[in-house]
């Protein structure tokens, strides 16, 4: 097997450059790659492309990059709970692609799996289809949307070993998977580092060939948005 | 007197079937689940990754990684599957869910939806629900039949940006229970208890079909 | 949840008709419904389009009902290993569209999807290119494909509950996931079925939506083709 | 002497750089990997549905659940993975495998390759060729430099059912290694022991470039 394990989130993306289009797991703040997003932070790199379903929130998630002014685009399909976020898109300093989830969720697996373009049915008759291809299939209508890839996929796992195969967790799963699969550089970070050989062949969530690095991370908050629970 | 958010729900759980596969959107639909009755079996969809959505968590089973799209700490049942959200949009735009439960700012006679857009707002993104109302063939609104200011919410057009075009098949408000024709045409089906015909009228913007006598709910 | 569960093989197949197109699980003759194809044989119906990535054995799987004349269409990706399919392709008893095995496996998770087409470079500039629209993306040719779908879709798996989870086992999972997701309705047959709750939603292959019906199968004979060993 | 295709499959593994991820054909590919020296870390996809290949079970192994594209039964091996097909070719079509190596019945000067119809004779599909050859960077080809009736398999153009266009990087045959050039044309890079460049201009239909001295293999 091939040995992926660097020693930590600042060695994972110490090559990351000014720039970069970056993809980040994570649905809300469920599941996203908090080493590495700590580690780009310290690291101050700027001009970046994030490719994430949410934008973090004010003081946690990508909100921390947001506040350091290192992202130039946001390229996401909800972008609520984040003040900071909205005064740097309406003073013009942040850029946004809204997309829906479904057809982002299809695009970024798409972009892995090698396929440049497909048809889906969101977004036909909304502003969403402005430039887009429409085709009718069997009486409905579809948009042609691209594939997604990026220079670096940033996710999170629950279990993975050194040779890069991932164990998700409950609904961290998300957009981890399929970014894994997208990114020319994929980063992981796990909750518990094995070695290869300890996670059972028939229950990994992705196939190590997808990663390209992988290191376990420390002092994970997970942080709740929305801690609802049973009324007593 | 018109309903109040919970009788909305609890009317629109009188929709739904034995068996199926339901999606539920953030607000009002994610209360119908506490109104579906013990003897019918039905899978919720969490369109972040999960088929079996349990009920909300004692204080010691919350689970920062167990979470639904409307990011509420949620638990498992038994029958649950976890999966990532290419899969779960496949499962939508499959034609899987049978059922899709959903808000609305404004419906149009002949079934768009708006809801996700307000010019000259802040726009926060469409999340999942252009996937859902473009995929789903079975698709009922949840909303207060007219707006704050007091427009009527049931148009002919939607003035705001639409999220998708004919797809609404049916609106529960809190005034009247009402099904989009195919054809297109609002039409009165059921009127919120001790709420005239007149008022839903006057509420109503669209074209509203009233035949016959219009029976209240049974709530 | 809800109860999916069927007593045996004959009950979960009596209402496919004459004529139907299914889809069949299975790589060679490994991870095929052996139940299920056991039953179609006894009941005989006639006319079938099958999409299954290979054609059986002469006395066994898919074999077994080309032998009753059965099927009238195959659609796959490679069809050696049986003679009398080949009298029958060679006698125009039998019709036959071979498709490149990764187009067949993407068409078939299309249309489980909902993707009416997409693209991609598999037999661009070959005869699997006749009349289909190419199209250039980042200076590479692609093929546009269609999504497959099924009346029926027959799977099997190693363990399932009742309300239509399932796992598989090693390579035998192969088409069966996708052919799930693909059929209107989807068999699926289990060395074990059990009840809701018994499997981890997190290592779930198939999750429950996709199957409408579910046994448990007996006698499973899981022949081999290629019987190879460690020298001794 | 000409090369065994133990001898093909020696030659090729020296090929296989470290850290790669390597799709091996039927016959001739599957033989490389018992060449791959014990310092080189590569895994083996098997397009059915699994990386990390191990070796071929004992008796007692034997699982009927786990066999190769090649429907051999074979083992898991430490860090091992399983998915299903459409998983399998994304993995292919997208990029992700270093390597492919596999048989041809004939190879263009410019890197096309047919592999999978004979006209006139039964046609039992391609398989997983047309996705491997259309979507790898990089492919080797192994095969005999000569068919059995003694026809050059290295062609200015195919005369066969083409399987990919100008796809093939590099071509091991029984005498001799060969670069298909970006540009076109057959490099000669090595000779099998014993044999001559005159014994490969000859068996070479295609324009075969032979620069300077060519060095014998070293296997």
């Amino acid at each position: 097997m091939i040995n992926k394990e660097v020693k930590n989130a600042e060695e994972a993306i110490q090559d990351i450059p000014n720039g970069a289009t970056l993809m980040f797991g994570g649905f809300g703040l469920c599941g996203i790659p908090e080493n590495a997003i700590s580690a780009l932070v310290k690291k101050g790199i700027t001009g970046l492309t994030c490719i994430s379903n949410n934008a973090g929130v004010d003081d946690f998630g990508i909100g921390l990059m947001l506040k350091k002014h290192q992202v130039k685009k946001m390229i996401s399909s909800y972008v609520g709970e984040n003040a900071e976020f909205e005064r740097q898109l309406l003073s013009g300093e942040l850029a946004v692609d809204l997309i829906p989830q479904g057809t982002l969720a299809e695009r970024i697996r798409a972009g892995g799996a090698g396929i440049p373009a497909f048809f889906t049915p969101a977004g036909y008759g909304t502003e969403v289809a402005d430039g887009k291809e429409v085709r009718e299939f069997n009486g409905k209508h579809y948009l042609l949307e691209t594939g997604l890839t990026a220079d670096y996929a940033l996710v999170k796992a629950w279990r993975g070993d050194t040779s890069g195969n991932l164990i998700f967790k409950g609904t961290a799963r998300n957009f981890n998977p399929i970014m894994a699969a997208a990114g020319k550089i994929t980063i992981a970070e796990v909750e518990e580092l094995v070695a290869p050989g300890e996670l059972d062949p028939n229950m990994i969530h992705t196939p190590g060939i997808y990663v390209q690095r992988i290191f376990q991370g420390n002092n994970y908050e997970k942080r709740i948005e929305q801690r609802t629970t049973q009324l007593a | 007197m018109a309903l109040d958010k919970y009788g909305i729900a609890k009317r629109i759980a009188q929709e739904i079937e034995d068996g199926s596969y339901i999606n539920l959107g953030i607000g009002i639909p994610t209360l119908v689940a506490n109104f579906i009755p013990d003897h019918i079996s039905v899978v919720l969809q969490s369109e972040n990754g999960m088929l079996g959505i349990g009920p909300f968590p004692e204080e010691d089973q919350v689970d920062a990684d167990l979470i639904n799209a409307g990011k509420q700490t949620i638990t498992t049942s038994k029958g649950s599957s976890l999966f990532h959200s290419a899969e779960s949009f496949a499962m939508i735009r499959g034609g899987h869910v049978d059922l899709t439960i959903l808000g609305a700012m404004e419906v149009s006679e002949n079934g768009d939806i708006a809801n996700w857009k307000i010019p000259g707002k802040m726009v926060k993104g469409m999340g999942g629900a252009m996937d859902l109302v473009a995929s789903a063939d079975n698709i009922i609104v949840a909303m207060q039949h007219k707006s704050r200011s007091g427009d009527s919410k049931l148009l002919k057009e939607c003035s705001l940006p639409i999220t998708g075009l004919r797809c609404v098949t049916k609106i529960v408000t809190d005034l009247a229970v009402i099904k989009v024709l195919p054809e297109g045409g609002f039409e009165l089906v059921e009127r919120a208890p001790g709420v005239s015909e007149e008022e839903i009228i006057k509420a109503t913007a669209g074209r509203l079909i009233v035949k016959g006598n219009i029976p209240e709910m049974k709530i």
